[in-house]
């Protein structure tokens, strides 16, 4: 629950800064959860990556890119915040009655699969409403992290050397939306990916 | 028996292609090329006049015979109209003539499966490359063929396919292929409102190609037409009575909007279109009724048009600019050009003696002798025919007679011996077949005939005589009758517009514009005009789809999930 | 057999109708053997080539001479040549001739041959459809279709044959160049149509274009008395007798269409086509 | 030895970063694939740890390494002839896109194969991002996010296979003998998130959308590349879970949302490619339109066909990007309207992109005319004339722009580059594809996808 609710806040915030956060506070949350469920080791190991990679390197480097790029704090969304949130809402409504179809039998955490697949939900609605690049990668990490806790809750996590390389990607294109986005700043001057629409056709 | 005459000629004909790499380009076309002409017509007829009728190896016959006559007329006069090209330009033509010759064989002589497909469509793009390639102008021309060639062979794609599957036994594709063969062949033939990429290809193309894209591959699509009635004992009466109607409209469309054409090539694109329609009126009728009278006809009717077509196109050559209303006069400049077109024109015509009108006559009679409201079609092809005429008599007369209306007239030349001789090739047996008729029905086929001989050598000793009798008498040159004036200039001739515009009044569905520039209005070109339209409009509304914004690309993504999602569940 | 008597009767039948209408209006007039006389003269006068003028300006009184001649041979006037579907060689023909005149017309390069030549081909798309369509309709409901063997008129066909006469009729004064289609005696070339196509030619190629125009005439005649109840030669000297006297009557009290009015008149002989041959293929009666 | 395949090109990659010499990396650049090419026919059918070389996987390694190849001789001429300071920028993802292809090609692991899928992202987003302005930034950002949610999706497709074989492998193999009597209501969930993230990768409408920008920006031999194999490694996973749930028993399903996407691609791209004026995103769109066709023939449950037409694509593709690479060159500038009646004025490379855009568009004696023609045959009857209908739309726009870019008024040519190179590459692969049109491999195919069965 308290990880939907940090999705939720994710959706609901309108400092950068802040988002990023949730967004580290997220991934303890799920590093937490992947300690609670293990009964073997590599979920452990997969737990302890997890928190290092996603809840300490990836924040990190996103508010140092904040930083350097003097970027506003202000978050940009076609919606507004409060709209945001009642699609938020009705989206993890949607979650939760599909997420019934989801827990398939003999998943090991079914109570989480629903609050996965609303956090996969809100990641795309925040991906496709916000406006700003950095919002986007944020959008797309929470996304990531849905289909982690829905991983570790239908089977108790892939292998190891899997997660690993899982989350090796996730960083590897956080990285590249990182030297993406510094490149936005620098060409266009800003970070509105909507103003990005000189391909069309 | 004719087997190796066929493997020999294919070989003769991929030889010269080989050859044109190395030679330079036109040489060697008389030896290969006609030769391989030769061995064409004499397979094709031996096959279509010993095998049994009705069938593919009959049928393909035929057209064999058809196609190496273009051939044999073409080597001659490729070898001096390809000298007279810029050398790449040339180089390039004389490699791809040959292989787009070889596709057309191929595509008799293979049975209806994957290998008819193929050479189908390998005809269209060696078509296509051949057209495109002449002159900058003829981009329009080569897309239309292009992408008409692309609906015939998908129509043909189609009726294989049906074919294939209904021998392994799903019987009800029977309309299917059916249709396949309506679409694919028919519109190869160009069938009436699918026709206008013909008026537009054929007269950019250079002028061989003309000739073998009007004399050969339209007939292409008859031959197919023909086939698909032998896949079954009758084939279905929707597609007779289709083919009767859409040709018989497009029979008299044609010439009409012909004589609208102030362009020479064009004219007798419109021309092709008229006679082919005419055909497939023909074929239909003969679906609908198995009157062989109808084969007969159509047999007349095709030769002769491959032999009077090929030859006016060939002829067109020389033409120094392709305005009628820059013409004039060019009898004088090229008489042998001329008089072979003037013959030309009369078969075209369908005037007699000749063999055009043989085969309108009888499908005069076999209409006649149909029953029901068929036989009123008989009106329809009198009209037709007449039009023909018209449209004839403008082209030649306002094109090779009278005196010059431009200056480009004094470029123009008489055609090479070469090419002389590829035109008498045509002309001679146009004549041929004209006198002695029968002889290219097979014993299958035994219909009355007109008296043709007595009639042609009669009216041709006549003819030789009396004017040699006016030659004999005294006369001299003097200037035209002016009225007393003296001030007689080329410009008081009628104009090519001028000429028509009295009988396009009476069908008005093609009508002049003088407002802004003189023009046509063509209700098929407006129809094809509208759906071009509407379709580029609907595809630049499809376009907001890529409209750039990433959040909407995502929004999609996310939808095209949900939908899944939904067949999922 | 046919041939000849048309060809020998034509000069009669156009100076008879010289001299009938001469006599109607009132005139002396040369009299009716003068035809004979004009083509004698004319064919010992050398001809003149006009300058811009090709080997066709030779095949278009040629052809359209023995275009016409041939034709004839096969009108059963006399029973002579005949087998099916000889009507439409008949038509044909006398278009072969046409198909050269008009374009001899093109050849001299004058502006009165040119118009000479479209307007001739605006009437020749007028009038040969519901000709052809006419006669077929009469040779459909003969059962044989060739113009030897045309069933007698009975109650069955007296409509198609009614149609189809009137038809020929009218494709008569067309192709004729007669009133109130074209006016032979005018002298104002801007409104010839036949003669338009003739002012160039001189001498005995104006006399094998006379005669031709002659045998032409006498040959929708013959044809259109196959459709009466009679003997062939005596319905053909009837129909001869009869036309002359039309003509005549239409030539005198009659004026000539203007030329754009043309497809106004022309149309019935269309009509009249298309109806017969419905008549023949619905077998309507009367 | 399979794991020299992922070895070399890693290796390559890391000095392909600091060199700088262009001869020597694309010397390298067209050694490696081939050396791979030589090791893939030597291991052909091996097995080492998660490592196996199995039919189908062959197949597109060797038509990889093959591609890769021939970009990388024709690379060679293409920067010397552009003069582009960043060229040698080009060859380090160049490795790592080689290494990631193998790998998604060797590795039987579900999982590992959805890594190395989604590491082909990241590599080839360095070749998109290669002009470094900022179209190609535009391009590189729409691709990176489109691929990577797509790509995440499919990840919960890879957990949900996961966890309805119960945890128990994720092997493919083993999969596939495991899966006949698991749970399909899981299974079908499973695939609409695998279709929809690998159809992101696929190009498949509506997912399609970074496509055309991203091989129009990218530089030509990179185009190439994205095209003729990039494509192919999503498609390659889709083939290995569309014969994952046939042998589940859902292959009806499978196929109906095969079917259905497969024309809705080809229509949508027959619109989009009516309407283009530069004809990289028209060969772009066209690539969805052939991946459209591609699953079509997939959900026709004909897998053989399907790897054929990748397999046709692929080759015609990459002598069609390559051709437009030269025409860029000549002409400066992507617009139809400038680069027209390109077969008079280098008629070369006019000819080749003439030649290899009707080869696209499916004519004989070009090798896509064969698997169009096979498609038709194994069709539904009630699916032939859409089939044929979405054919000829796309047909009809590409015809226009062949036209015009190969015999329209020709335009003014900047510059006539002289390497041979840049005509041969182009002209050989014209030249396989016309033997493989002429002589189509059909059998060959349906024995290696004998595995698929």
């Amino acid at each position: 629950m308290a990880i939907l609710a940090t999705g939720f806040l994710m959706v609901g915030r309108r400092s950068l800064t802040a988002l990023v956060r949730f967004y580290a506070l997220q991934n303890v949350l799920l590093a937490g959860l992947a300690f609670a469920l293990s009964e073997e080791g590599h979920l452990v190991f997969a737990g302890v990556v997890l928190l290092v990679l996603k809840g300490v390197l990836i924040p990190f480097f996103l508010l140092a890119l904040l930083k350097r790029l003097a970027v506003s704090h202000e978050v940009e969304s076609y919606l507004s915040i409060p709209l945001s949130l009642l699609f938020g809402g009705a989206l993890v409504a949607v979650g939760f009655r599909a997420g019934k179809a989801f827990a398939l039998p003999g998943a090991a955490l079914p109570e989480a699969v629903p609050v996965a697949i609303s956090l996969i939900l809100l990641g795309m609605l925040s991906m496709a409403t916000r406006k700003k690049a950095v919002t986007q990668v944020l959008g797309f990490l929470a996304l990531e992290n849905g289909v982690f806790l829905l991983a570790l809750s239908e089977t108790q996590g892939l292998p190891l050397f899997i997660e690993i390389g899982v989350a090796l990607d996730a960083f590897a294109a956080v990285v590249l939306a990182g030297i993406l986005i510094r490149r936005i700043k620098q060409i266009f001057g800003h970070l509105d990916t909507a103003r990005m629409q000189e391909l069309k056709g | 028996m004719d087997t190796p005459l066929l493997a020999l000629a294919l070989f003769l004909i991929l030889l010269q292609s080989g050859l044109a790499l190395w030679w330079p380009p036109g040489r060697g076309f008389p030896w290969t090329f006609g030769t391989a002409g030769v061995l064409l017509l004499a397979a094709g007829l031996h096959r279509w006049l010993l095998e049994a009728p009705g069938q593919q190896l009959s049928l393909s016959g035929l057209y064999l015979a058809l196609l190496g006559l273009l051939y044999l007329a073409l080597g001659p006069y490729l070898r001096d109209y390809l000298s007279h090209q810029d050398s790449a330009q040339a180089k390039l033509n004389a490699a791809t003539i040959p292989l787009f010759a070889l596709s057309m064989v191929a595509a008799l002589l293979v049975p209806p499966g994957y290998s008819l497909v193929f050479a189908w469509e390998a005809m269209a793009l060696l078509g296509y490359l051949l057209i495109a390639w002449g002159e900058p102008g003829a981009q329009t021309g080569a897309r239309w063929f292009l992408l008409s060639s692309r609906l015939s062979g998908a129509g043909v794609l189609l009726m294989v396919v049906a074919l294939s599957l209904i021998e392994r036994g799903s019987a009800s594709l029977w309309p299917l292929v059916f249709v396949g063969a309506l679409v694919g062949f028919g519109v190869k033939a160009a069938i009436f409102p699918l026709s206008l990429w013909l008026t537009r290809a054929h007269p950019v193309a250079p002028s061989p190609i003309s000739a073998l894209l009007s004399g050969g591959m339209t007939k292409l699509g008859l031959y197919g037409l023909l086939l698909a009635t032998t896949f079954q004992t009758k084939p279905p009466e929707w597609m007779g009575w289709t083919l009767v109607l859409l040709g018989l409209a497009g029979a008299v469309y044609a010439p009409v909007r012909g004589l609208a054409e102030q362009d020479y090539k064009a004219v007798l694109a419109y021309s092709s279109v008229e006679n082919l329609n005419l055909m497939l009126a023909g074929a239909g009728a003969l679906m609908l009724t198995q009157d062989l009278r109808f084969l007969a006809a159509l047999v007349f009717l095709q030769l002769s048009h491959a032999a009077y077509k090929g030859l006016l196109f060939l002829g067109s050559a020389i033409l120094p600019a392709r305005e009628i209303g820059r013409l004039g006069g060019l009898w004088k400049r090229a008489p042998v050009t001329a008089g072979l077109t003037l013959f030309a024109s009369v078969a075209a015509a369908s005037l007699p003696p000749l063999a055009g009108f043989l085969g309108e006559w009888l499908l005069f009679l076999s209409f006649l002798g149909a029953k029901g409201l068929l036989a009123l079609s008989a009106g329809m092809v009198a009209l037709a025919g007449v039009l023909a005429s018209v449209l004839y008599l403008r082209a030649f007369g306002l094109t090779f007679l009278g005196s010059a209306r431009s200056e480009a007239v004094d470029r123009g030349l008489e055609a090479g011996p070469g090419m002389r001789l590829g035109m008498s090739l045509l002309a001679t047996f146009l004549m041929t077949i004209s006198l002695f008729p029968a002889f290219f029905l097979p014993k299958g086929i035994s219909v009355p005939l007109l008296p043709q001989f007595a009639l042609f050598a009669g009216l041709l000793v006549l003819l030789t005589l009396l004017v040699w009798w006016l030659k004999k008498l005294q006369h001299r040159s003097y200037g035209t009758w002016d009225c007393g004036y003296t001030s007689l200039e080329p410009v008081m001739q009628p104009s090519p517009l001028g000429y028509s515009e009295q009988v396009l009044r009476l069908f008005p569905f093609v009508s002049l514009r003088s407002v802004p520039s003189v023009g046509v209005l063509d209700p098929l070109e407006q129809a094809y005009r509208l759906v071009s339209a509407l379709y580029q409009n609907l595809a630049s509304a499809f376009q907001r789809l890529q409209s750039g914004s990433i959040h909407l690309y995502l929004l999609l993504q996310f939808l095209a999930l949900l939908v899944v999602l939904a067949v999922a569940l | 057999m046919s041939a000849v008597l048309l060809l020998l009767l034509a000069p009669l039948f156009t100076g008879c109708l010289k001299w009938v209408k001469a006599r109607l209006q009132n005139r002396q007039g040369p009299g009716p053997l003068i035809d004979y006389f004009n083509l004698l003269k004319l064919a010992q006068k050398s001809y003149i080539v006009p300058e811009t003028a090709s080997a066709v300006f030779l095949l278009g009184p040629s052809l359209s001479f023995l275009g016409a001649v041939l034709a004839a041979t096969m009108l059963p006037v006399f029973p002579g040549l005949s087998f099916t579907g000889d009507f439409l060689l008949v038509l044909y023909l006398l278009n072969l001739g046409r198909f050269f005149q008009a374009l001899a017309a093109l050849d001299s390069g004058s502006a009165f041959g040119g118009q000479g030549s479209y307007r001739e081909s605006l009437v020749a798309v007028l009038t040969e459809p519901g000709t052809i369509l006419a006669l077929s309709a009469v040779a459909l409901s003969s059962q044989e279709l060739s113009l030897a063997s045309l069933a007698p008129l009975s109650a069955q066909n007296l409509l198609v044959y009614a149609l189809a006469l009137a038809a020929l009729l009218l494709s008569l004064v067309a192709e004729g160049a007669r009133m109130p289609v074209d006016d032979p005696a005018t002298h104002l070339e801007l409104t010839m149509i036949h003669e338009a196509q003739l002012l160039d030619h001189s001498g005995p190629l104006l006399a094998l274009y006379e005669l031709a125009s002659g045998v032409k005439m006498l040959s929708y005649l013959a044809l259109a008395s196959l459709l009466l109840p009679l003997s062939h030669v005596l319905a053909f000297l009837l129909m001869v007798v009869l036309g002359l006297a039309g003509l005549a009557i239409i030539e005198t009290y009659g004026v000539r269409l203007r030329y754009l009015r043309l497809p106004d008149l022309l149309t019935y002989n269309t009509l009249a086509g298309i109806l017969a041959m419905l008549g023949v293929v619905l077998r309507f009666r009367i | 030895m399979l794991w020299l395949l992922l070895l070399l090109p890693l290796a390559s990659a890391a000095w392909a970063y600091r060199e700088k010499n262009l001869n020597r990396l694309s010397l390298v650049a067209a050694g490696v694939p081939l050396v791979s090419l030589a090791i893939a026919v030597l291991g052909q059918g091996a097995k080492n740890g998660l490592l196996e070389l199995d039919g189908v996987g062959f197949f597109y390694l060797v038509l990889a390494d093959l591609i890769f190849t021939l970009v990388a001789l024709y690379a060679r001429g293409y920067w010397a002839a552009s003069h582009d300071t960043h060229a040698p920028a080009f060859f380090a993802p160049f490795f790592a896109f080689i290494f990631t292809t193998h790998g998604a090609y060797l590795t039987h692991n579900l999982g590992l194969m959805w890594i190395f899928v989604e590491s082909s992202t990241l590599a080839s987003a360095f070749l998109v991002y290669h002009h470094h302005n900022s179209r190609a930034l535009e391009a590189t950002w729409k691709y990176l996010m489109l691929g990577s949610v797509g790509i995440a999706l499919g990840l919960i497709g890879v957990i949900l296979v996961y966890a309805v074989l119960g945890g128990a492998t994720l092997d493919w193999g083993e999969a596939k003998g495991l899966i006949g009597g698991v749970n399909p209501a899981g299974l079908k969930l499973a695939f609409a998130f695998l279709l929809i993230g690998f159809g992101t990768k696929v190009g498949l409408f509506p997912m399609h959308a970074w496509l055309p920008d991203a091989h129009s920006e990218s530089p030509s031999p990179g185009s190439a590349l994205l095209s003729g194999t990039l494509l192919n490694v999503a498609f390659y996973a889709l083939v290995r879970y569309t014969s994952l749930l046939e042998s589940a028993g859902l292959g009806s399903y499978v196929h109906k949302l095969l079917l259905g996407f497969g024309l809705a691609s080809v229509f949508a791209a027959a619109l989009f490619l009516i309407a283009q004026k530069d004809y990289k995103r028209l060969l772009a769109y066209s690539s969805m339109e052939h991946m459209g066709l591609g699953v079509y023939a997939l959900g026709l449950g004909a897998p053989w066909l399907a790897l054929l037409h990748t397999l046709f694509h692929s080759l015609c593709k990459t002598a069609a990007f390559l051709s437009a690479g030269n025409l860029s060159l000549a002409f400066g500038s992507t617009d139809i309207d400038k680069a027209s009646g390109s077969a008079r004025s280098w008629p070369a490379a006019g000819f080749a992109f003439v030649l290899a855009g009707l080869a696209l568009a499916g004519l004989p004696p070009f090798p896509l005319f064969f698997a169009e023609f096979q498609a038709l045959l194994l069709s539904p009857a009630a699916l032939m004339p859409f089939y044929l209908l979405g054919l000829g739309l796309a047909f009809a726009g590409l015809a226009g722009a062949i036209t015009q870019i190969g015999f329209g008024t020709p335009s003014a040519l900047q510059v006539l580059p002289r390497a041979r190179i840049l005509v041969w590459v182009p002209a050989a692969l014209l030249l396989l594809a016309l033997v493989l049109g002429v002589l189509p491999p059909a059998e060959w195919a349906k024995n290696i996808a004998e595995v698929l069965r």
